[in-house]
């Protein structure tokens, strides 16, 4: 068990602004927030989900960078009411230097953005796949 | 919104950070600068057992509360080191049965100030 | 930059200042100016000695000689474009406008030599500037500030 | 023995490396100027980089984890995107400069208007990152920059060498020259020495080529020989200037004048080395500053960055370097004065320097990252001493820029 993360963490020194790997060695995003739920039964909040890209990290940047980047996700995002991409950490493998997960970045919601500069700018310029 | 009725909500981790703290005697304890985690919570599918809030490190100033001078174990140099030692020398641990209340940026104790422990570092 | 400078502070300089004021930030400026120019007249003077000796390639010296008459025109315009302040400034605005482009218009025939890579010309050509290098070194010296 | 083959030749290789157009502006126009008076600021920068470089690429391999990344982690989002903000403008200026030089090189040898080449220097440089090897990359244009030793022989071959040393011993402030302005060039040098993209680009590679611990040799070996090597080709910059510039009376506003001293003493082959060790010099730092402009901003993201994979495997990061390199070809165009753009570079460097180095220095003090291998005693007192000397020099910068004009 010590292998997959350490019992006592300090989440803001150990968690936060980590890089996230994915399960074929991937960067997959950075640990922008952390979704905390009070369990339905009462008693302290557990870590339930890593929040990554825009998002997430807009409500971090404070006013004017941070309501920017929010507006451009919303804008961006083809959900009316887009949350920011969200990890269960259910999929988290290890939590060390960086965060691993069990799933492909291609699954993650986190990757739009990557996945729209892959198709229409670089992918189309010539040995973009060598 | 007492702690009672916040069963089955969510929190930003980033919203709990900067929080005013508040002792039940409203006198101001500081801000949040970081929350302490347990690895002993309810099972998060292949993780395990999630990580369950023990507490919260609340402290004045929160200039370089991230570079870990006062938690971790980062030896010098000792201008830095003691520099912000003594800059979170006041930092204090709060349990979270300590926690009364959290009302949009406030979090109020029902323990007085002076009752608080200050924080332990993290065992490595 | 630092060859636009002199306009640029003088036109910032404020109303009140009384003409004595005004003829000394005048005359430091043309100070100024007249070692930019000395500057660029002994980097064309020292490309001729180098291209004569035949120990510079051409494409280098016509370049460095283009650079350097630009320099010199945009020197020589940025100081007439100052209004001298009072009778006396003028009588330094004609011994230095003089030498300005006595200066500029011998950089322009080096890179006119230096272009139809007539190299062996460029020392022949560039011989008044000796003189001008001198002059500006001394005008330069009595009105820095 | 292929050890030592690889150490050496990727030293060689860093000394070519260090210098770029920065170094040779910055102590072109102070020899010019201040004759070797200011010898000590490029020396101050010098050790400077070498310290941390050192620390960066320590940090990087065993951790695994470059300087940016290590950045957002320390100062958290907010601090980061600051620090973000400010390096990405400054390496973007960087970039600016040397394609803009390398276009200028190809002006000397060739005799066309260097806006002319801009475009093709641009598409080269960019090719160049999307599809050179990395480590291929950094060894060929680091080796033939050597040809920079070009400026060491036409020192030496003035027999002045007494004078070079007796001046730049003596600390003296030129009478012809104000306290601000000296301090202002000394800025310009230690920040031409002290560039940011050398930590983002030293550290990201030491990760990108998977560094381990018996790569430290290797950087060792690179730091501590080969910059200040490099630091010397840039002295000997300063040297020919102090020599055969100053007492004509001649200040360098453009590159063409800084190859003068070696044309005078070493002729046309002379020439000829120089103009082509600068070309390659400038080249190999527009690579350097171009993905340093894409790692940084991948590394504050969390996006994939490295060269290594496949360029559909990282987009946004190859996105950034497209954008930045035609942004920049762009603002040259604009008939800019590469040399200006290149002199507000190194100086705003300086200034922007504290926010990089600081986590860097925290984290060669961790073990639990570091294990064994944190800092020493003495690189911690040196480590610390340069960044309250960066932080005195960050908070002097706009207030001696705004006094001097700018060095005027």
């Amino acid at each position: 068990m010590t292998d997959v993360a350490k019992r006592v963490i300090d989440a803001g020194l150990n968690l936060l602004d980590r890089q996230i790997i994915d399960k074929d060695g991937m960067m997959s995003g950075n640990v922008d927030d952390l979704e905390l739920t009070v369990p339905e039964e009462g008693g302290p909040p557990v870590i339930t989900a890593i929040l990554a890209g825009p998002g997430a990290l807009a409500r971090r940047l404070g006013a004017r960078s941070g309501a920017w980047l929010e507006s451009l996700h919303v804008r961006l995002h083809p959900s009316e009411q887009p949350g920011p991409a969200r990890i269960a950490f259910g999929v988290v493998k290890r939590v060390a230097d960086h965060v691993e997960i069990t799933v492909s970045r291609s699954d993650l919601d986190v990757s739009r953005f990557e996945k729209w500069v892959r198709k229409h700018v670089i992918g189309k310029i010539p040995g973009a796949r060598a | 919104m007492s702690v009672r009725d916040l069963a089955g909500t969510q929190i930003r981790f980033s919203d709990l950070l900067r929080m005013l703290v508040l002792d039940v005697e409203s006198q101001e304890v500081g801000r949040v600068h970081d929350a302490r985690f347990v690895k002993d919570g309810p099972v998060q599918g292949a993780f395990g057992p999630g990580y369950r809030l023990q507490g919260l490190v609340v402290g004045t100033g929160s200039f370089g509360a991230r570079l870990g001078f006062d938690r971790a174990s980062v030896k010098g140099p000792w201008p830095l080191k003691a520099m912000f030692r003594r800059l979170h020398a006041n930092a204090k641990f709060v349990d979270w049965s300590q926690i009364d209340s959290i009302d949009g940026e406030r979090i109020r104790l029902n323990v007085p100030a002076a009752s608080l422990r200050p924080v332990e570092p993290l065992p490595s | 930059m630092r060859k636009l400078l002199p306009v640029v502070a003088l036109a910032v300089l404020p109303a009140c200042v009384g003409p004595a004021l005004w003829f000394d930030a005048y005359a430091g400026k043309a100070g100024a100016t007249a070692s930019d120019m000395r500057s660029t007249v002994e980097t064309a003077r020292f490309v001729a000695l180098v291209a004569a000796r035949g120990r510079a390639l051409s494409p280098y010296v016509g370049v460095i000689l283009t650079d350097a008459e630009q320099d010199a025109s945009a020197i020589e315009g940025a100081f007439d474009s100052i209004q001298p302040p009072n009778p006396r400034a003028d009588q330094l605005r004609g011994q230095l406008d003089e030498l300005l482009s006595k200066a500029s218009s011998t950089i322009s025939e080096m890179r006119i030599a230096a272009r139809r890579d007539q190299l062996t010309q460029l020392q022949q050509i560039a011989q008044p500037l000796a003189g001008i290098s001198d002059q500006l070194e001394t005008f330069a010296e009595a009105h820095t500030p | 023995m292929r050890k030592v083959l690889e150490v050496s030749l990727e030293t060689l290789a860093a000394i070519g490396g260090f210098v770029d157009i920065g170094d040779i502006v910055a102590n072109s126009e102070t020899g010019a100027r201040f004759r070797m008076s200011l010898a000590w600021g490029g020396v101050l920068g010098v050790i400077g980089i070498v310290l941390y470089a050192e620390m960066s690429g320590r940090v990087a391999t065993l951790s695994h984890r470059p300087v940016f990344d290590l950045v957002r982690e320390r100062l958290g989002a907010r601090v980061a995107l600051v620090n973000l903000v400010a390096s990405f403008f400054i390496n973007f200026l960087t970039l600016t400069a040397e394609i803009a030089g390398v276009a200028v090189t190809l002006q000397l040898a060739s005799g066309i208007n260097y806006l002319a080449w801009i475009p093709l220097v641009a598409l080269m440089v960019w090719f160049t990152m999307w599809r050179v090897k990395f480590s291929v990359m950094e060894k060929v244009y680091g080796l033939l920059g050597l040809a920079l030793i070009v400026t060491v022989v036409a020192v030496f071959r003035l027999h002045e060498f007494h004078t070079i040393v007796r001046e730049a011993t003596n600390l003296h402030r030129p009478s012809t020259e104000d306290w601000p302005t000296y301090f202002y060039f000394a800025i310009a040098l230690f920040g031409a020495a002290m560039t940011p993209y050398e930590v983002f680009f030293f550290s990201s590679g030491a990760v990108e080529e998977g560094w381990t611990r018996k790569d430290l040799m290797v950087n060792r070996a690179n730091v501590y020989i080969g910059f200040p090597l490099g630091g010397a080709l840039s002295l000997a910059i300063m040297a020919g200037a102090a020599l055969l510039l100053a007492p004509r009376g001649i200040s360098v506003d453009h590159l063409s004048q800084a190859a003068i001293p070696v044309t005078f003493v070493l002729g046309k082959l002379g020439l000829g080395i120089l103009i082509f060790g600068m070309g390659i010099a400038f080249f190999g730092a527009a690579l350097e500053t171009g993905l340093s402009g894409g790692y940084i901003v991948s590394q504050f993201f969390g996006w994939q960055w490295e060269k290594f994979v496949k360029p559909v495997d990282a987009p946004r990061f190859h996105l950034v370097i497209l954008v930045s390199v035609i942004l920049a070809a762009a603002f040259g165009l604009t008939t800019v004065d590469p040399v200006k753009v290149t002199e507000y570079s190194i100086v705003l460097s300086a200034a922007a320097l504290p926010l990089t180095y600081f986590p860097i220095l925290i984290i060669a003090n961790d073990p639990e990252y570091m294990g064994d291998k944190t800092n020493s005693k003495f690189s911690n007192a040196l480590g610390f001493f340069y960044l309250v000397l960066l932080t005195a020099i960050a908070i002097a910068t706009i207030p001696l820029m705004i006094i001097t004009k700018a060095g005027a």
